[in-house]
């Protein structure tokens, strides 16, 4: 079981902040995949993936970083603070 | 000891930056830098979301790097989410050194990582309705020179 | 219009980084430098001489071009003579622009030629008597990069 | 006549702050040959002349700079501000 978070538009085109996502994916594309072949918000969500990030457990991470042993995953555009 | 506040609460920055500057005799320099909301086109407030949690530890990491490569005395990172209005203050960044440059260079680190590194988004809310900010390239770019 | 006072008073870098930062909706960042009497070696206090009217012209035609430059909204500079204690404040320069790498340019470019170009001299007063501050070459060469 | 300035080392060398000096030097260069001309101290405090700086009425100048319609001339060592 993940913790799946979204932020910013990627949460709104998901319409929620976070879900509890039972998967076996190995990867965080492989995760996409998934998340891709369940409905349209999820394909609208990660259309552009290289307009993406991704956090493992609160780090920032890539989408061919292997999942096992990850809690929560978070996508988010690039961000822009300060 | 550096201090991190993530806050949606104003901040005074003239209250801070006496706060940070206050008491030091080994410091030579102490630099600021404050963001502030600025009204581009009739913007009527900004919201900033942010990622509890990750947001805390990303700042930290960037505040050690920037205390250990210039040796600062001292560091100081407030950064709000929430909604604001143009004219309020964003964050602040203050630091303290022994000399100058260090105390230049470490204030424009740490904002080129909080731009481009740590888990903040805007949003404006204009005439036109609400638009996320798109992250700029030079931002991304800044980092190179570090 | 950019402010320049050169005083033997103190300043509270609190009320002046606040005044200057107020009321400012075009403005996006702000960046301020305050520089502090290190205690170095046990010094008692620090002397600074200037020269008057020469002083206020030299800081003048360097914010001038600093504002023209950099396309700044406001400039502050306030550089203190007399004596002074390890712990006080010798000065400080603030800078407004829309974009935070024209602040910090700007208030490193006023940092760099204060130093150097500014009619000002420190005398330090220690356990092994007075002495004038030398010159830095390096201080010489950092108005090359302007 | 030239109000003749001093400031930090050279004012203390010299022993005074300003003082009005009559001369027909040209040149700053000429100047100081003439001051140094005159005692000691002013021998001691323009010993080095790369260790000092001049202002002609209150702008930096150099040591060749004729003298022609200037009113204040002001020595002192390289400026220690900030």
């Amino acid at each position: 079981m993940l913790d799946v978070m979204y932020f910013a538009w990627v949460r709104e085109r998901i319409g929620e902040p976070r879900e509890t996502v039972a998967t076996e994916a190995a990867t965080v594309a492989d995760l996409v995949e998934e998340l891709k072949a369940r409905e349209p918000r999820y394909e609208a969500a990660f259309a552009d993936l290289s307009a993406l990030r991704v956090a493992l457990d609160q780090e920032l991470s890539d989408f061919d970083a292997p999942l096992a042993g990850v809690r929560e995953v978070a996508f988010f555009p690039p961000m822009t603070g300060g | 000891m550096p201090m991190i506040r993530v806050q949606s609460e104003p901040f005074s920055l003239g209250d801070e930056a006496e706060a940070f500057a206050k008491g030091r005799t080994d410091t030579g320099a102490v630099v600021t830098f404050t963001g502030i909301v600025r009204d581009t086109g009739g913007m009527a407030r900004m919201e900033i979301e942010h990622y509890p949690g990750m947001t805390e530890k990303a700042i930290s990491g960037i505040v050690d790097q920037a205390m250990d490569r210039w040796s600062l005395d001292d560091a100081l990172v407030i950064h709000r989410y929430g909604s604001l209005a143009p004219g309020e203050r964003i964050m602040m960044v203050a630091t303290a050194s022994r000399h100058r440059v260090a105390a230049f260079e470490a204030a424009e680190f740490l904002m080129d990582y909080l731009k481009s590194r740590a888990p903040f988004w805007k949003k404006e809310f204009g005439p036109d309705g609400a638009e996320w900010v798109a992250a700029k390239d030079e931002d991304e770019d800044a980092l190179s020179r570090w």
